[in-house]
């Protein structure tokens, strides 16, 4: 569900690390805040280097997932989602 | 459902057992096992995890697609996450087939494309105290359809050249 | 001194065990198994006989040639004879390497070769009462510098090309 | 080892059969009569293609080994030898 963010007010978009963005960002979770919603998911990796932003030179290769969907940088995120960074892949 | 992620140990007898099938002349299984050594350096314990809703998702698809491009009747793929020791299993894989041939053939591609597509992080930890999540492979993200072909295992990370 | 034939069930978790290695990385694993069906008909029973003595120094050498010719730490390999039923293994290979590449490179090698040069016949009994010795490779006796090179599997026979 | 046969007694050579020409030969093992020790590996078969004619069309594809090693045609046969005879191969 979308939901439009009164003027003035800041919001927050839950976002998930894995791998090393989970060490770099100091924790599995954390809110992030943005001007408005819905935001792209750009808007919001833009706004989670503001706040961390060692967290940057990772995002490139970075993959971003809601639920069980990789997303593109300009999907919408909603209130509702949690946005789910997935760093550079090691399984095996 | 199936679960393909597991935190237990992977029990290949049982996975063996299960895919039993009496028209397949063919059984290949490949195993991921934890090394001691990893880029010269002695690893004494190592950890996996998982964002599980896509690595399910992902290694079902997987499996899929093995069975879709090669002529097997079975292609089953389990990966453990949590903390491993030396000489675990960390993955599994389980293909049968009529002949040799193609079940050699699926059991490589799938197991390929499970280190480059499956979102899990392995996270060593170094006799000298140093820690650290192994380089790997993008996920592609904003091009699913440019999925390089998976290629043949690189030492460490996602090097697109073979090693050999 | 090991005994690659034996008359007994091959024992795939026993040989996973005693080739452990914490500096290996990727295990295969290749069994053949009895099939239901050949080239149509329908088997009832099957029987594998060998002429033991050239068939031991045969595997001992095929499994040292695995172990020369590609990077990886173990090469086990065992022929099962006598009589077995649908879905039991005839012939188990373990590879245990470092990397996944060489792992299933040797595997698949030292699989083609034993086919090739093992001195071992499968004898077929058909639901219909018919049986016969399947057809087979010849041993390259006159000019055993002239080995054809191990192919892909043929479904019977020995088909000098691959069949995929 | 290596005996020489006197004149005019017939001797024999111990076959072992496998695969397809134990069917053939009617059994694992026989004596194959040859005129005279030591005889060259063809000149068994040759002798065994007189008593069991059926076998004649195997031999070709057939491989000869003496113990553990694979022997061309032309290697002698000794009394204490077994030559075993080799049909193509199933195993696997």
């Amino acid at each position: 569900m979308t939901h439009s963010t009164p003027a003035g007010e800041t919001t927050t978009v839950r976002v998930q690390c894995f791998g090393v963005l989970q060490k770099v960002c100091g924790g599995a979770e954390r809110a992030v805040p943005v001007a408005a919603l819905p935001a792209s998911v750009a808007d919001v990796l833009d706004a989670l280097v503001r706040e961390v932003p060692e967290a940057g030179e990772y995002l490139d290769t970075t993959a971003c997932a809601i639920g069980d969907t990789l997303v593109h940088r300009a999907t919408p995120v909603s209130a509702d989602d949690t946005l789910v960074l997935l760093p550079p892949v090691s399984g095996g | 459902m199936t679960s393909h992620i597991t935190t237990a140990p992977i029990d290949v007898g049982a996975l063996m057992a299960t895919t039993e099938d009496p028209e397949a002349g063919a059984l290949v299984v490949f195993a991921g096992t934890v090394r001691q050594h990893n880029d010269g350096k002695k690893v004494t314990s190592i950890n996996y995890s998982a964002y599980i809703p896509l690595a399910e998702k992902s290694i079902a698809e997987i499996a899929a697609r093995a069975r879709r491009d090669h002529d097997i009747q079975c292609c089953e793929i389990r990966h453990r996450i949590g903390d491993m020791a030396v000489g675990d299993i960390s993955v599994l894989v389980v293909v049968r087939a009529e002949h040799r041939g193609e079940a050699f053939a699926a059991g490589r591609y799938a197991i390929d494309i499970v280190k480059h597509e499956v979102p899990i992080w392995k996270y060593e930890t170094y006799e000298d105290g140093t820690h650290e999540y192994v380089k790997g492979c993008p996920l592609h993200h904003e091009h699913p359809s440019n999925r390089h072909v998976a290629h043949a295992d690189a030492g460490a990370g996602c090097s697109p050249s073979p090693t050999r």
